[in-house]
C-alpha cells in the first residue's frame, strides 16, 4: 500500500506516453496528454496525503481537533488543473489550424505531406 | 523509420522509464505518513492570518507570486488560442441555424442558469472560508452563460456574448493581480505581502489581501472561459472556409489510407 | 488497511478510466472516457482530502473540456466531409 | 471506517465502476446514458463521503456536480445529436435508466438529513438532491425522445 497511489501515477503517466506516441488523430492525442496530466495531480495528492487527515479548510472544525494533510501539494494541483484546461485549449486551437491547413489530422499523413 | 522499429524504440523507452519510476517511488516517503513539515508551517502561517481555508492562504498569499505566473500562462494560452483561431480572410462566417429546442428542455435550462452563475459566485466568494476559490467558481460562472446556447441557441448566446468586453474583462483581471502587488509596494511592504487587516477567522472578509487577489482571479478565469469557448463555438458553428481550397488538391490521392483517416 | 479501502477503490477507477481513455482511438467516443476519468479523479482528490482539487477538476471536467474536445472534432470533420465532396466533384 | 464510508465503497464498487465500464465502451448513445447516470452516482459518493467524515463543507462539491452535470449531458445531447437520434433506445430502456438515476437519490439524501445537524447543511442538501433528481430525469428524457415531439410514436 505504501508505494501503490505512485505506482498508479506511473501508470496513468506511461499510458498517457503510449497513446501519444501510437496516436493516429492528433484530437486523440490531447486526450492522451490529459492522462499524462492526471498523472502528476495524482503523483502530487498522493505525497501530501497524511492517514485520518482531513482537509485543512477550518470552516467547519476547530483548528487543532484532527490531523490535517499537506496543503501546499494541494495548492499547486488546484490551479494546475484549471490552467492545465486553457493549455489543452491551446493545443486543441493548433489541431484546428492544423486541419484547417493540410486537411488531415493524422501525424503519419502530415509528416509525408512534409515530405 | 519503419511501425514496428517505432515500436520497439517506445517499448525499450517506456520500459526503461517505468523501471526508473519504480526505483525513485522506493525512495519518496511512504504514502500517508504524519511528517510534512512544509504543510504544518503553512497551516500555522495561514491560521496566524485569520485564513480558515489554507489552500487559499497558500495560493493567494503565502505564494501569491506563484499563482502570478500560474495566472500569466492561463492569460497567454487563452492569447494563444485566439491569435490562432482568428478568423482569416479566405473564411467566412454564416448565419447559425435557429435550433428547436423542446420546451421542458428550454425551461429547465433557462431556470438553471442563474443556479450555476449563483453558485459559481458562491465559489468564488467563499474561497477564503470554505472549499473553493476563483480558479474553481470562474469556471462554473462561465459555464453558466453556455446554458443560453443549449436552452435556445447559438444566436441567442451570441447576442448576450459580447467578446470583446470578456477580453477586457480578462485583460483586468490579469493586470489587476500585479497592480494589486505594486499597490503593495507603495505601502512600504514587500510585492504582494498581506498588508490588510486580517479580519475573524472564518467572516468573508477575513485573510486580508486572500479574498481581493481570489476575486481578481475569478474575473480572469471566468473571462478566459467565456473567450476560449467563443472562439471554439465560433469555428465549429459560424466560420466556414471559401470554396476551393488550396489545401485540398496537394494531399496525396490514391493512398488508401486516407480515407480511413477521414472517416475516423 | 479498512481505512484505506476508499482511496484503493478510487484509484482503481482512475487506473481504468485513464487506461480506456488512451485506449479509446475515435475523439467522440474518447470523450466519454475523458470525462470518466474527471468523474473518477475528482473522487480520488475527494478521498485524498483535497476538496479544493476535487472541486477545480469538476468544474473543468464535466462540461468545459468535453465541449471543447468536441466543437474541435465538429470542426475537423467539417472541414474533412467538405473536402471530400470536393475531391468527388 | 464507518458505515457511510462503507456506504460509499458500495456504491463505487456497485453503482459507480460498472457505469464507468459503460461509459468507456459501446455505442455513443449507450456512454451518453452512462455519463449522466455516473454523475449523479458521483455525487451521491460525494454526499456519503462528506457525511462519513463529518465535514459538512464537503457537499460543496457535490453541489457543483450537481450543478454542472446535467449541463455536460445536454452539451453532448446539442452536439452528438445527429448520431443520438440515428438509433433511439425503446421504451424500456428509458424507463429503465430514468429509476437507475432518480432513486438512489433520496435512498441516499434522506439518511444523510437525517444524521446531519439540522440547519443551513439540510437545506443545501435538499437543494441537492433536487437538482439531481431534476437534471437527471430531464436529461434521460431528453436523451431518449425525439426532439420536438413528445415521443407518443415509440
Amino acid at each position: 500500500m505504501s508505494i501503490l497511489p505512485y505506482l498508479v501515477a506511473g501508470w496513468l503517466f506511461l499510458a498517457g506516453c503510449y497513446g501519444l506516441a501510437t496516436s493516429r488523430n492528433l484530437i486523440h492525442a490531447v486526450g492522451s496528454l490529459a492522462v499524462c496530466q492526471a498523472s502528476t495531480y495524482v503523483l502530487l495528492l498522493a505525497v501530501g496525503y497524511r492517514r485520518g487527515g482531513t482537509a485543512p479548510v477550518f470552516s467547519d472544525i476547530r483548528p487543532g481537533s484532527r490531523p490535517v494533510v499537506d496543503p501546499v501539494v494541494q495548492a499547486l494541483t488546484l490551479t494546475d488543473v484549471v490552467v492545465g484546461a486553457t493549455l489543452t485549449a491551446l493545443l486543441l486551437a493548433l489541431v484546428v489550424q492544423v486541419s484547417k491547413r493540410h486537411g488531415t489530422v493524422d501525424p503519419d499523413e502530415l509528416r509525408e505531406l512534409r515530405g | 523509420m519503419s511501425l514496428r522499429v517505432r515500436m520497439v524504440v517506445l517499448a525499450v523507452g517506456l520500459l526503461g522509464l517505468a523501471a526508473m519510476l519504480v526505483a525513485a517511488f522506493r525512495k519518496l516517503p511512504g504514502f500517508g505518513g504524519s511528517w510534512h513539515p512544509y504543510g504544518q508551517r503553512a497551516v500555522e502561517t495561514a491560521l496566524g492570518r485569520h485564513t480558515s481555508n489554507v489552500i487559499a492562504s497558500i495560493n493567494f498569499d503565502q505564494r501569491a507570486f506563484d499563482t502570478m505566473g500560474e495566472q500569466a500562462i492561463l492569460f497567454g494560452a487563452v492569447l494563444g488560442t485566439v491569435v490562432i483561431l482568428r478568423t482569416t480572410r479566405d473564411e467566412r462566417r454564416v448565419e447559425p441555424e435557429p435550433a428547436r429546442v423542446p420546451a421542458p428542455l428550454r425551461r429547465y435550462a433557462l431556470a438553471v442558469l442563474p443556479v450555476t452563475l449563483l453558485t459559481g459566485l458562491y465559489v468564488v466568494a467563499h474561497g477564503q472560508v470554505s472549499p473553493g476559490g476563483g480558479f474553481q467558481g470562474g469556471v462554473v460562472a462561465a459555464t453558466a452563460l453556455h446554458l443560453l446556447y443549449i436552452a435556445v441557441d447559438y444566436r441567442a448566446l451570441q447576442r448576450v456574448r459580447s467578446v470583446p468586453l470578456f477580453t477586457l474583462a480578462d485583460a483586468a483581471g490579469e493586470a489587476g493581480y500585479p497592480l494589486l502587488g505594486l499597490g503593495v509596494l507603495m505601502t512600504g511592504a514587500s510585492f504582494l505581502e498581506n498588508v490588510l487587516p486580517y479580519g475573524t477567522l472564518g467572516t468573508l472578509s477575513s485573510g486580508g489581501t486572500v479574498p481581493v487577489l481570489n476575486a481578481a482571479i475569478g474575473l480572469e478565469v471566468a473571462a478566459a472561459v467565456v473567450v476560449l469557448l467563443a472562439q471554439f463555438l465560433d469555428q465549429a458553428i459560424v466560420i466556414e472556409s471559401e470554396d476551393g481550397e488550396q489545401g485540398a488538391g496537394s494531399v496525396g490521392d490514391g493512398d488508401g489510407r486516407r480515407g480511413e483517416g477521414g472517416a475516423a | 488497511m479498512a481505512d484505506d479501502l476508499p482511496i484503493v477503490l478510487a484509484l482503481l477507477l482512475v487506473t481504468v478510466a485513464g487506461t480506456a481513455t488512451v485506449l479509446t482511438r475515435d475523439p467522440v467516443r474518447q470523450v466519454f472516457a475523458l470525462a470518466g476519468l474527471g468523474l473518477a479523479l475528482a473522487l480520488l482528490f475527494a478521498v485524498l482530502q483535497a476538496p479544493d482539487v476535487a472541486l477545480s477538476q469538476l468544474a473543468v471536467g464535466t462540461a468545459l473540456t468535453p465541449l471543447m474536445v468536441l466543437l474541435s472534432v465538429r470542426k475537423v470533420r467539417r472541414k474533412a466531409r467538405s473536402e471530400r465532396r470536393e475531391e468527388h466533384e | 471506517m464507518n458505515g457511510w464510508l462503507a456506504a460509499a465503497c458500495a456504491l463505487l464498487l456497485v453503482g459507480f465502476l460498472p457505469t464507468l465500464l459503460a461509459m468507456c465502451t459501446g455505442s455513443v448513445r449507450r456512454r451518453v446514458l452512462a455519463q449522466n447516470l455516473a454523475t449523479v452516482l458521483a455525487a451521491l459518493a460525494l454526499l456519503l463521503l462528506s457525511q462519513g467524515w463529518a465535514r459538512s463543507s464537503y457537499t460543496d462539491m457535490a453541489l457543483v456536480l450537481a450543478v454542472l452535470g446535467p449541463v455536460g449531458t445536454l452539451i453532448y445531447e446539442r452536439l452528438l445529436g445527429e448520431e443520438l437520434r440515428a438509433d433511439r433506445p425503446s421504451r424500456r430502456v428509458t424507463r429503465t435508466m430514468t429509476v437507475l438515476s432518480v432513486a438512489p437519490v433520496p435512498v441516499v439524501v434522506v439518511p444523510v438529513c437525517v444524521a446531519a445537524t439540522p440547519g443551513r447543511t439540510t437545506l443545501k442538501l435538499l437543494f441537492i438532491a433536487g437538482l439531481l433528481v431534476a437534471g437527471s430525469a430531464l436529461c434521460t428524457r431528453a436523451l431518449t425522445t425525439p426532439p420536438g415531439g413528445d415521443g407518443s410514436h415509440g
